[in-house]
């Protein structure tokens, strides 16, 4: 019999080895999974998840500005009922939550920040991937040219928008001055930060949804154009019924993250403006935690996960109605 | 129909709308064009910085005030710029090779088993990227300073954790946790949508399950694949937050890029010319790499993977 | 030892048994044949072989070793699949020698082998084309070199021809016919074809849905098929039937009586039965001279003619007083048989020995073959039938009387 | 580390400083040498961003790092290490020295290097002091006289009078300009001298700037602080402008100021745009050369509001200079101490701070030796260093405690949003004044 | 109006050509079907019919309209695919009315329309299970629902029944012709199924390496092929081929001699020739005294005997000079037809109306039906042959005489 065990140029791996990789193809789907997973977790429980226990402990302790502790006594959760009831927004750079002034306190401005650029960003991206997936000569230099932002630190890109709108620096302030469009000082005026933040972020990250989109663009079975084509479809029904339900889960991913990593903002606008002028939540975390209010720091770290969590769920609920990849 | 009389315009709307095929190639061309000149205007901005002599930064307009090529060459002779980017270099492959790996197996698991706890763990992933830097950093600077120890041993010395601080290992590891779970995500629906008869396919000729995903899966999902890497290589690139406080900010002790750039920032003066310059050699060579690389990973991938 | 014996496997999906309880012992070099129609859960069986598909319950013992619980590589098979699943970033020689390179082997060997493999599906010339590059006959034969070109103990195969044209197919069928002895492999296949299932299978497993109906040669699913489903599946165009009822001296149709004696059966008048009988068995009306044992003549209409090359099929209406009965009759060629002929009526009679009863309810195999001359009642099986389907009693195996 | 590793031979100890000192590290080891320090011990530069260090030593010396061995702090933010026992005492470890720069150093530099209990934990590196540059030619111009006014403060009025009518005669685009986004500096400096000018201060007394954190009052809602902001609105609307102080001649200023920093503000001046400009001893050195304004360039203390004995706080009033520069500060579980103690030592010598005065321009933080035929040599800054030496007298510290990083922030926001016009100088005032009272005493309840 | 002409289609890739000259005129309402060998140019053919695939040159031609630059939905067709490609995020459902949604048909009419659809391919209880929920011949069936459920004037279908199992195929067939009818479409398909082909089509494309090589009524193609690969490919199992050469009285094979009058088809002695003969029209030993023009006997060992249901297939080896022919012959079941038989000798005879000559070089066909007898030299066709063949002459129709 010209079983495979009698061929030539078979080389039996070692008997351990053989063993073990057969217990492991043996195992459940679900021990399965756990085993290829542990090296991921054990990772991310070391560096993330370790620290951020630590972290959270941290903030049920009070501030410690005096002597080499880095934290107070406990505290319980006397940090976050004072965040949340606005009792030390006097030690923040502005208030965690005020209707009176939307443009002035850190959740609100998060969410114009957030909602604005992620919306903007998609559309972009999904325009810029659109363009990539067609063939045509230098389409790679057109490539390297969408890329190019996203490629950007975040100091350069907030230089560049810093003094694209640094009066006596460039030329586009007073042309948008005389047109009513900023003030003559954009970036000290809030809602103009906001703003020039917004388009900032988005001329950056519209990238990041671009190649994400791109790829799932370029993952879809092309045979199903065809039978789409037969079927009568145009190019916009083809894009609406067959690309857009494909690429979706894509799309939705790069959503998710982009909302998350916006939901963070703090560099660009450190960069571009300030915190006092445009302060998001991650600004809180930050300005706190330099000034050394720890326990004040990882309240509001912790909070403003909270937050984005709430977001997120949005989307996942919102995703699981349209059935799911993912999740 | 156009008329003799019509105008070139007139007879091109009239023949787009007989020939939707030349309406889109014309929107192509504009939606391109708009997207070129978009991202391309703030980096011809940059150029212009770099350019303009370091006493002539105001009233920069769509020239440099005076040309002043110089700022390239300083960048070098100030500080060590190349260290700089050869270290971000380094510290983004051998990240978004481990990213890729953790992310390729987990982003499997997700995406192609059913098992329990599966959506929970899902969830909790994604947790970590809801907290800002910061969050982590304190302990995670005394864990790689030294100063977290483990246990103590019966004649009193304790076993602490190591130190990485100023050495790769304090940059790689909090990164590669950091940019896992997009990087999950990603392939999580990328490798599920690979149809299932290709993977049993390969389980019959005789891979393993993992062998089934290294050597049909992944190819199959190079676009996503190298989407991930590369997203997760330009973001380590770029990252300050950790690259800041992880290292004391010398070539030697592996900082990153943007130490490089932010060292012309000095008490008083930014030296906004001298950035602009870093921060376009710095920046080029990468986004082509990256380029290259990408079609390199996809053709590798896809075609001639396993010529082995 | 390739023997693959599998124990009341059942798969469940969430709503749907796709495969209730199938027990099957198919013996080493065995060429089995699981027919049955689309859905009834062929191909989940062989995944559940390869164990690609992990069975709700029950066992898989492969070479006399259970490998329930074995991943696919280690069973020790190769699989052709319904999807074909070609590798589409590997060209048609990476494609084939996937297996092999898995296994190490040195190139020289691998280049031997795929040129044998792609020499034996005729890709000769293809072996750097993508597949996306391939016509869909191409492509399947690519498949099927991906599986035989390692030679595994067992082969599986889910309708490895059904893009292939026919002198392919026949190529096709000897090359695997071949290979079956050569390597004396044991081979679980499945095909829609029927041709293919009779003459290529030592055994066939009819399937329906999710369950075994019978498991048994080819002539003897043809010949005694266990169940009126088995009957009606197995032949191409398939049996004719007809609700019947037994009476004192016989069966009667809405169109026709067949008059037997039913004591000699152990069939109780009134009884209800279905009636089958395969066109190929019918004879035309200046034919019936050559019938053994045939019953009255009774009228029937030509509805339509149909020549199919090498056959022609005239669809009979018989007049009656139940509801229209269709009737289906394959005669080999004959110039006389044109479309003119519809209209027209004719005197049909059956030849006893040909016809076979089922139970009504459950479709069980009554008797297969009657026999009007009750003198001759001491025979429990009719003598020689001049048809092939000279047998009675389902358990009774076919004997052939020397002539 | 792909192959660079320590060359040296000999002891070297780490300086953790910005990357201007970087570029001189060679330079700076020859001065060392010749200040006395021994010849196997070299100092390696370790550039910090000055954005970022305060941070970054936080985490190394809560860590427990052993380099760098010496830290350059900036004046505005060492107490809060010295608070917590992050920074080796001097008086113990180097008391010889210590007792030295207690007494022949600026006050004011020297006070943000004490702790609570007297002790020395820095040795100033160099000083900086708000100044008043303006264009002499330009000035004698319209006819004024600047004779004196080198070490002769003028009053707020008579200077924006000055520069109005220099900027009308000359007709540049701004009078005075200076530094008003809404960062630090607005609050350490631009508008602390303003207001202390005017004998307005945070804390009342200046003995309460550095210390008795909660206990001391908040005074920012005092007549001669609203009077500060009420300056500025002049500047930028003139003297009809909405709350503007009518006695100070306007507009001077553009609106620009409210998003510049020192070097965004420096190049306004430098480009010739702008008659008087406030700024640090750096601009100094680059307006005055010679490709510059040269000799055109005139500096002065900074004006005055009320003279010193008019003041409503003690300790304020007259010509204020805003105190910033730079102190060592020694790590306590430093690599080799005793070599960094040598640095320190070589450091303070007279021959190194003339050395950095030549070099980078940094002023020496000792008013003996800026009167030195030494400095007076120096190129450029030479010619200024009784100014140097008068704003340093009457120099003013930021109020640095533990609480000041989270009172900084809402200072120059309220500060910006009057100035900016958003909000009257007395609201916003008085509404600083709440925000800073609640600060102290929430820091009194964590401390307790 | 549903005419689809081609004219002159050619479509090259880079080292291949698919499709080479294709010129079909394909009438309103016809039901053409395009068979040939795997990688003939079929689907590239539909395709570029469809509008998929942009010919190199040559146009296309619908209901009167050149479409060549059209894109395929402005054509007014549906498509069968051969990969079925369903969308795998639609359910059954909507991938039947994907087609109807995009032409805005309102829910009911989409509903009614997709329970009639599915109904015609018995998937009535799956409409929302997912594509990979499916069985190969489910999924097949969701593609064939997809492109009847919208009534166009042209279908393409390329092996829509490849998956399907007999009953399901007889069961579609009959759909397909019922829709056929009731729609008036005009229908061009792709099988490999002979009897598909014969059945189903008005006339059939017979292509080779990308060229018609006939195109006319399937029975047609069956007797009169107008060259040696169409004699070869229609008719399963294969015609036997002889090389043969004329002599004065008839041709010379390997193993046999056929006599006849070569003169009085203008064939000149010498000349190299292919004698082909069917299996069908070769009768058994005992059969022979039914032929009408039978030959000398030669003689011939049974080799294998296979029995297929309604079919024996008895392979026989010839004796002879030249290398040793073999013979299939397929004769009705037969319980003397046994495998017993392997070995033993026989006396074989052709008769003479049934055998097929072609050029030895071009394979064009020369004639169909030889006559022995010099003596009937007057008539240009034979006579009533007893086999389904009997015609001769290509450009011959068939002639029946009344009986
Ligand atoms: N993209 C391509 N590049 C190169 N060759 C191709 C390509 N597509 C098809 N071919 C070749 O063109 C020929 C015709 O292909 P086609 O798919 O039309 O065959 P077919 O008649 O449908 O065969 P089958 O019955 O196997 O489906 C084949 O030889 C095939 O290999
Ligand atoms: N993942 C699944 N979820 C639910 N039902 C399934 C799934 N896979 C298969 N089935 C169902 O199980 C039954 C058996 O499927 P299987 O593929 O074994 O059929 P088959 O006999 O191979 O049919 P065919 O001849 O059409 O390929 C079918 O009714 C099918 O719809
Ligand atoms: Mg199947
Ligand atoms: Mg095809």
């Amino acid at each position: 019999m010209a079983a495979e065990t009698g061929s030539t140029g078979v080389q039996r791996k070692s008997g351990v080895l053989a063993g073990l990789s057969r217990r492991i193809e043996n195992l459940s789907d679900a021990a399965f999974a756990y085993l290829l997973l542990s090296p991921m977790l054990l990772l991310i429980g070391a560096i993330a998840f370790w620290p951020l226990f630590r972290t959270f402990t941290m903030s049920l302790h009070a501030d410690a500005l005096y002597g080499s502790q880095q934290f107070g006594p406990f505290v319980g959760l006397d940090n976050y009922v004072a965040l949340l009831t606005g009792d030390i927004d006097a030690q923040l750079t502005r208030p965690f939550f005020d209707l009176d002034q939307p443009f002035r306190s850190a959740l609100t401005v998060t969410f114009i920040f957030t909602i604005a650029s992620v919306a903007l960003e998609t559309v972009i991206g999904f325009g810029q991937a659109l363009v990539l997936d067609r063939e045509f000569r230098g389409r790679r230099w057109v490539r390297v040219a969408i890329i190019l932002p996203w490629a950007i630190p975040i100091v350069i890109q907030g230089m560049i928008f810093f003094l694209l709108f640094q009066p006596g620096v460039s030329f586009l302030v007073e042309p948008l001055q005389n047109l009513g469009v900023f003030s003559g000082t954009p970036t000290v005026n809030s809602v103009d930060s906001t703003i020039i933040i917004i388009i900032a972020d988005v001329w950056k990250t519209s990238a990041f949804m671009a190649l994400l989109i791109l790829a799932g663009l370029q993952s879809v079975d092309r045979s199903l154009y065809d039978v789409a084509r037969v079927e009568g479809a145009s190019t916009i029904q083809r894009f609406r019924m067959v690309t857009l339900p494909i690429v979706a889960p894509t799309v939705i991913v790069a959503m998710l993250f982009r909302t998350i990593q916006s939901m963070r903002v703090y560099g660009l606008i450190e960069t571009v403006s300030s915190c006092s002028t445009v302060p998001s939540l991650s600004c809180l975390v930050v300005t706190t935690f330099s000034a050394r209010q720890y326990g004040t720091a990882a309240a509001v770290a912790f909070v403003t996960a909270a937050v984005i969590a709430l977001f997120v769920t949005v989307y996942i609920v919102g995703y699981a109605d349209t059935e799911s990849e993912v999740f | 129909m156009a008329t003799d009389d019509a105008g070139p315009y007139e007879r091109w709307v009239a023949d787009a709308i007989r020939n939707p095929g030349k309406a889109y190639r014309a929107m192509f061309v504009v939606a391109a064009g708009f997207f070129l000149l978009t991202t391309l205007f703030p980096l011809y901005w940059l150029v212009v910085l770099a350019l303009t002599p370091e006493e002539n930064m105001t009233d920069v307009g769509l020239l440099p005030n005076g040309f002043n090529p110089e700022a390239f060459v300083t960048v070098f002779e100030t500080v060590p710029f190349h260290w700089y980017m050869l270290n971000s270099i380094v510290l983004g492959l051998v990240t978004t090779a481990i990213v890729l790996l953790l992310a390729s197996i987990a982003g499997y698991v997700f995406g192609r088993l059913e098992f329990p706890g599966k959506v929970p763990l899902m969830l909790l992933l994604l947790a970590v990227s809801y907290f800002p830097p910061a969050a982590f950093l304190l302990p995670l600077f005394r864990l790689f300073t030294g100063n977290v120890s483990f246990l103590t041993l019966p004649g009193g010395t304790e076993v602490t954790s190591p130190v990485l601080f100023n050495t790769p290992g304090a940059l790689v590891l909090p990164y590669s946790a950091l940019f896992l779970p997009l990087s999950i995500f990603i392939l999580t629906t990328f490798y599920g949508q690979i149809p299932d008869g290709l993977e049993k396919a390969a389980r019959v000729e005789g891979t393993t399950r993992l062998g089934a995903l290294f050597r049909v899966i992944m190819p199959l999902s190079a676009p996503g694949v190298a989407t991930a890497g590369v997203l997760t290589f330009i973001a380590v690139y770029n990252e300050f937050f950790f690259g800041y406080l992880m290292t004391d900010g010398q070539a030697q002790n592996w900082a990153p890029v943007v130490w490089g750039i932010l060292q012309f920032q000095g008490q008083y003066a930014d030296l906004y010319n001298l950035m602009a310059a870093a921060s376009i050699i710095g920046v080029v060579p990468v986004a082509i790499l990256v380029v290259v690389a990408q079609e390199r990973i996809v053709s590798g991938l896809t075609a001639g993977a396993l010529k082995e | 030892m390739g023997n693959v014996t599998l124990e009341n496997l059942i798969k469940r999906y969430e709503d749907v048994t796709a495969v209730d309880d199938v027990s099957l012992d198919v013996r080493d070099g065995e060429f089995v044949t699981l027919v049955g129609p689309s859905g009834c859960g062929k191909s989940t069986t062989l995944e559940m072989i390869a164990g690609l598909t992990k069975p709700t319950s029950g066992t898989v013992t492969i070479a006399g070793r259970e490998v329930t619980d074995l991943p696919p590589k280690d069973r020790g098979i190769a699989m052709v699949f319904q999807n074909i699943a070609l590798f589409p970033h590997m060209d048609v020689h990476d494609n084939i020698s996937f297996g092999l390179r898995l296994r190490d082997f040195d190139d020289d060997e691998i280049d031997r082998r795929v040129e044998r493999a792609a020499g034996t599906v005729q890709m000769e010339g293809m072996l750097d084309r993508m597949p996306d590059e391939l016509s869909g006959g191409q492509r399947q034969r690519v498949a099927i070199a991906r599986a035989i070109v390692r030679d595994p103990e067992v082969f599986l195969m889910d309708e490895p021809l059904a893009n292939l044209d026919a002198a392919l197919r026949v190529h096709m069928r000897t090359e695997l016919q071949r290979l079956h002895k050569e390597l004396d492999a044991t081979i679980v296949y499945v095909t829609h074809d029927q041709e293919e299932a009779m003459t290529m299978s030592n055994r066939l497993a009819v399937m329906n849905e999710g369950k075994v109906q019978q498991f048994a040669r080819p002539l003897e699913c043809y010949n005694q098929p266990a169940n009126a489903f088995v009957a009606g599946f197995i032949g191409s165009p398939s049996m004719n039937f007809f609700d019947g009822e037994i009476d004192a001296d016989g069966v009667r149709t809405g169109s026709f009586h067949v008059g037997f004696d039913p004591a000699r059966f152990d069939l109780s008048p009134g009884r209800e039965v279905t009636l089958g009988i395969r066109p190929e068995d019918l004879a035309l009306p200046d034919g019936t001279d050559g019938l053994t044992d045939p019953t009255d003549p009774f009228p029937a209409t030509v509805d339509v003619v149909e020549p199919v090359g090498d056959e022609v099929f005239v669809y009979f209406v018989l007049e009656g007083d139940g509801p229209e009965d269709e009737l289906l009759v394959s005669a080999p060629p004959d110039p006389d048989l044109t479309e003119e002929m519809a209209g027209t009526s004719h005197d049909l009679r059956l030849d006893r020995a040909c016809v076979h009863l089922f139970d009504a309810e459950t479709g069980e195999a009554i008797l297969h073959g009657l026999d009007g001359d009750a003198d001759r009642g001491e025979a429990t099986g009719p003598g020689d039938a001049a048809g092939a389907t000279g047998s009675a009693g389902i358990e009774g195996t076919r004997e052939t009387e020397p002539n | 580390t792909l192959g660079r590793g320590d060359t040296s031979d000999g002891t070297v100890v780490q300086l953790a400083a910005d990357s201007a000192a970087n570029e001189a590290v060679d330079d700076i080891n020859d001065a060392l040498h010749d200040a006395g320090m021994p010849g196997d011990i070299t100092v390696d530069v370790l550039p910090v961003s000055s954005d970022t260090a305060q941070q970054q030593y936080s985490q190394w010396l809560t860590a427990g790092l052993e380099r760098p061995s010496l830290l350059r702090m900036d004046c505005g933010w060492t107490i809060p290490f010295i608070l917590r026992e992050q920074v080796a005492n001097l008086d113990e470890e180097l008391p010889d020295l210590a007792s030295s720069v207690k007494e022949n150093y600026f006050e004011a530099s020297v006070s943000t290097a004490t702790g609570p209990g007297g002790a020395l934990h820095g040795v100033p590196l160099f000083s900086d002091f708000g100044l008043t540059l303006y264009r002499k030619d330009l000035v004698e111009d319209a006819g004024f006289d600047p004779s004196g006014w080198a070490t002769g403060p003028r009053s707020w009025e008579r200077f924006a009078e000055v520069v109005q009518e220099a900027q009308s005669g000359a007709d540049t685009e701004y009078g005075y300009t200076f530094q008003a986004a809404v960062y630090e500096g607005l609050s350490c400096c631009t508008f602390n001298e303003w207001m202390a000018s005017w004998g307005g201060s945070y804390f009342g007394a200046r003995e309460n700037l550095l210390r008795n954190v909660g206990e001391r009052p908040v005074t920012v809602d005092a007549e001669p602080t609203v009077r500060a902001a009420r300056m500025a609105r002049s500047f930028l609307e003139g003297p009809d402008g909405e709350s503007a102080l009518d006695s100070i001649a306007g507009p001077l200023s553009p609106r620009a100021v409210l998003q510049w920093e020192e070097d965004s503000s420096l190049a306004a001046f430098t480009n010739g745009d702008a008659v008087a400009h406030r700024n640090w001893p750096y601009s100094v050195l680059e307006a005055g050369a010679e490709e510059a304004f040269g000799e055109d360039l005139g500096v002065m203390p900074m004006p005055f509001g009320v003279q010193p004995g008019e003041a409503e706080f003690d300790g304020m009033g007259g010509s204020v200079s805003a105190l910033g520069g730079w102190h060592v500060t020694l790590n306590p579980n430093a690599r080799h101490p005793e070599a960094a103690k040598e640095v320190l030592r070589a450091m303070s010598s007279d021959s190194f701070y003339l050395t950095l005065m030549e070099l980078i321009g940094y002023v020496p933080p000792k008013p003996d030796l800026l009167d030195s035929r030494e400095a007076r040599d120096v190129d450029v800054v030479g010619r200024y260093v009784d100014t140097l030496k008068f704003a340093g007298e009457h120099a003013l510290p930021r109020p640095s405690t533990v609480v000041w990083p989270i009172q900084s922030p809402r200072i120059s926001q309220q500060v910006s949003s009057t100035l900016s016009g958003d909000r009257t100088p007395a609201a916003a005032m008085s509404e600083l004044n709440g925000l800073l009272e609640r600060i102290e005493n929430n820091a009194v309840q964590e401390g307790s």
